[in-house]
């Protein structure tokens, strides 16, 4: 998620905005400085692969997962509030829609790549469904027609599994 | 026996009041990706922050005059207008990761949403800035931060390998999973973390706001000596229990909310409590300190009146431009800007910023004009030219590394 | 430091100040020790600038301490207009030390015009504006 | 004229030939009495030939510490010197003339600080 927030043009602007470093330095300076600033940035934006970038996905969301899986088994043994853990589940969850919208946004050139951002899409939408589970869980009273909370867990743990083969097979390519 | 106390408290409100949203953050990060193989540099920035604020403390005791003003004095105008303005943005930064802090932390006292808590923390800085006493509040807030000892003791019950944390700290090496690059970027955070130049804006107009002499030098010094090492050691104890519980989870700190996850494991719900407790107050003081900061840059670099020990009237403009900073934070973190990716980016653009701090206090603290027989020793400048070479280092050396490591990404 | 080749300066009466070092971005402080502003410019009273000074022309004298949009146009360059510089005249600074201070209030002065506005207008306006924190 | 209108421009000797920058402006407070203070009379003006930016204030006291930094500043400041008004002979807005056979003073404080 941080990879993706730095590929935005606009958070190279704060190296403009220290250079004063030097105050002597002429303006025309200041513009060259910014300006090979602002070519790194959009060249980091541009390079790199789609199976480097699903693979980053792949690594942001099973730390999210993992995360949401900790707070549960604290839930579970009375280690944590229900307030903690629902903004946990959230934190968490908010990680895995960041990730699955970056890898949304790639545009595959060929058909393998175009395969991997499928299986990539896939694999975080059963992360998705997993969150989905564990948050109706923990946001219900008990009993009742909801999910438990150990439920919740199972489904997250599946999706772990799935972000382990999803990393497996990205970086076997 | 009364000055005893003062000491005691003094010391005390140094440990709580020394961890701020910076320190949390990239103290969890860096345990939860690098384990203990960073924490020297937390006895780098340490070591550093306890000269850095020895000196700009004795400095305003001596001639009464706190940084900014003898930043302009030196640099001239135009060095020091560069100056105060990365210095006044990387603290606006400061001041929405922190109020953005508090939010969180209300966030999981409460499950209400943090976008919510935030006009609520920012109005309650606001009203302590406007009416409370300047120690009052110092006393209040480092008090209650102490409660973030429930780190030391979380990792204690947790009962972790000491044998492998005490390696990890000892022999220092870049974990398999990480580079190097990636290793010295976090270095640089860590240090930023440990050294952000606020603090030293606010000791040095503390000191003046307390209306030191050098009467209390001794005490000052104590408070630093003794406070903030043992504060550092708090900062450790939070890498320490992220490196215990996260680290081998798999799990990498972007949130708040992991941040405490490890106290709820060894500690349970009172220790969450706690921690929640014990975050709400450093974050809440921390914002204090650095809306207090961007009012004392601004006004001591212009020379406006300033200062909590007068009324507000009497030092209008000061009053006024903190209210403005505070509806700026406000308004950066309405856009759902993350304030914990706020506080990464500010922890090293204060890392950046450091020299331009540092150098004229270094300076200043050498000239007989403003510090009569009470300029540096030989050892502490020996120990603070060392630190200016480490300080432009890190400084020179943290965009590069920003730009390699996709921020630490 | 003096190099060799230098005269070195025969004693003088009175006490040296130097601009820069001495009196130039130094606070201002009135007789209650309040800070009023900072010195942004000096003002001399001679010589006309372009001038030729004929031999014997006495020294010029400090004139006055100045503030304001001085500061502006003293880091980004240009020249405020005679009418906009605001003037603390130096038969009122009493003393200059690591600060300048002030034999008068600073209530009265024109550099403190923005201050009053502001305190006027805004702060004292908001409850609690003129509570004694103390 | 203002003080910032001298700061900072070329000196030069009486042939236009280029001696350095007007680093500042030295005051004596030996005038009229006021209530408060004398009045501050223009002794001359200091001439950096090398960086006319008066820079943490280095160039014209006897600091030496921390070492090698008040080194460092004071070597931008080498060869600077003092002339006294009596020695200028125009201030223009991009130069200040010298007159003919004017005398290079000494620009060090220390020696003659008989501040309080």
């Amino acid at each position: 998620m941080r990879s993706g927030e730095l590929r935005e043009p606009g958070m190279c602007r704060g190296w403009e905005a220290r250079v004063p470093d030097t105050p002597a330095t002429a303006p025309r300076r200041f513009l060259t400085l910014g300006l090979a600033a602002f070519a790194i940035c959009f060249l980091a934006g541009c390079s790199g692969g789609i199976s480097e970038s699903v693979s980053t996905a792949a690594k942001d969301s099973s730390s999210a997962v993992a995360t949401a899986r900790l707070a549960l088994k604290q839930d579970m043994d009375g280690k944590l509030t229900r307030a903690a853990t629902a903004t946990t589940l959230d934190d968490a969850q908010k990680e895995v829609e960041t990730s699955r919208s970056t890898v949304q946004k790639l545009s595959p050139a060929t058909p393998a790549d175009r395969d991997t951002q499928r299986q990539a899409l896939d694999v975080l939408d059963r992360c998705a469904a997993g969150f989905f589970t564990a948050r109706a869980a923990v946001s219900a009273d008990d009993g009742g027609a909801a999910p438990s909370t150990a439920d919740g867990d199972r489904a997250l743990a599946a999706a772990q599994d799935a972000l382990e083969q999803l990393s497996h097979m990205v970086g076997s390519r | 026996m009364k000055r005893l106390l003062g000491v005691a408290l003094g010391v005390l409100t140094a440990i709580g009041g020394f961890v701020d949203i910076g320190d949390l953050v990239t103290n969890a990060v860096v345990g939860s990706r690098f384990g203990l193989s960073l924490v020297w540099v937390v006895g780098v920035g340490v070591l550093g922050i306890c000269l850095f604020a020895n000196m700009s403390g004795r400095v305003a005791a001596a001639s009464g005059r706190a940084t900014f003003e003898v930043i302009r004095e030196r640099l001239g105008p135009r060095a020091g207008l560069a100056n105060l303005s990365a210095s006044f943005l990387i603290n606006l930064m400061t001041v929405t990761a922190e109020i953005g802090g508090v939010a969180l932390a209300l966030q999981l006292a409460s499950s209400v949403h943090y976008l919510l808590w935030i006009p609520v923390a920012a109005v309650a800085v606001w009203l302590v800035i406007w009416r409370v006493k300047f120690s009052i509040m110092e006393n209040v807030t480092g008090l209650l931060g102490l409660t973030l000892i429930v780190f030391a003791v979380a990792l204690f019950l947790l009962k972790p390998d000491w044998g492998v944390l005490a390696g990890q700290a000892l022999a220092p090496a870049v974990p398999a999973e990480e580079t190097a690059p990636t290793y010295w970027y976090f270095a640089i955070a860590l240090f930023g973390a440990a050294m952000t130049p606020y603090e030293v804006f606010f000791f040095s107009s503390g000191a003046v706001e307390e209306g030191w002499t050098v009467k209390d030098l001794v005490q000052s010094r104590i408070n630093v000596l003794v406070g903030f090492p043992l504060g550092g050691l708090l900062s450790v104890a939070i890498a320490g229990c992220a490196a215990v519980v996260l680290l081998p989870a798999g799990i990498s700190v972007t949130s708040l909310s992991q941040v405490i996850l490890p106290v709820a494991e060894g500690a349970g719900k009172l220790g969450l409590a706690f921690v929640l407790v014990g975050v709400v107050a450093a974050t809440f003081g921390a914002a204090l300190e650095t809306t207090l900061s961007s009012g004392y840059t601004l006004a001591q670099f212009f020379g406006w009146s300033w200062g909590k020990f007068r009324r507000p009237a009497q030092a209008a403009r000061f009053h006024l431009a903190m209210i403005i900073c505070m509806l700026v934070g406000i308004g950066v973190l309405a856009t759902g800007v993350d304030p914990v990716l706020v506080t990464e980016y500010s922890v090293v653009f204060s890392a950046i910023a450091l020299p331009l701090t540092y150098l004229p206090i270094l300076i200043v603290s050498n000239d007989p004009q403003y510090m009569g027989k009470h300029v540096n020793g030989r050892a502490v400048n020996v120990l603070a030219m060392v630190y200016l070479v480490i300080i432009l280092v890190a400084s020179v050396a943290a965009i590069p590394l920003m730009i390699v490591t996709g921020a630490g990404a | 430091m003096t190099s060799p080749g230098l005269v070195p300066l025969p004693p003088v009466p009175g006490r040296i100040l130097d601009a820069q070092l001495h009196l130039l971005d130094r606070q201002v402080l009135d007789h209650d020790g309040v800070p009023v502003t900072t010195v942004d410019d000096l003002e001399l009273s001679g010589p006309d600038i372009g001038a030729e000074i004929p031999q014997g022309t006495p020294a010029p004298v400090l004139d006055a301490l100045l503030t304001g949009p001085v500061l502006g146009t003293r880091i980004f360059g240009g020249r405020p207009p005679q009418s906009r510089l605001i003037r603390i005249p130096w038969k009122d600074v009493a003393d200059v030390g690591v600060v300048v201070r002030l034999g008068v209030g600073g209530e009265g002065l024109d550099a403190s015009w923005v201050e009053r506005w502001v305190r006027d207008r805004i702060i004292a306006r908001i409850p609690g504006g003129r509570h004694d924190p103390r | 004229m203002i003080l910032g209108d001298l700061l900072g421009i070329p000196v030069l000797d009486s042939d236009g030939g280029r001696l350095g920058k007007a680093a500042d402006v030295r005051f004596v407070l030996d005038g009229a009495p006021h209530q408060l203070m004398s009045e501050a009379r223009m002794l001359g003006i200091v001439v950096s030939p090398h960086s006319a930016a008066s820079f943490l204030g280095y160039e014209r006291t006897n600091l030496t510490q921390p070492w090698p930094l008040a080194y460092l500043l004071q070597w931008r400041h080498r060869g600077s010197f003092l002339v006294l008004w009596e020695d200028i002979a125009l201030i223009r807005k991009d130069a200040v003339r010298l007159r003919p056979g004017f005398t290079r003073y000494s620009p060090a404080l220390e020696d003659l600080d008989q501040g309080h």
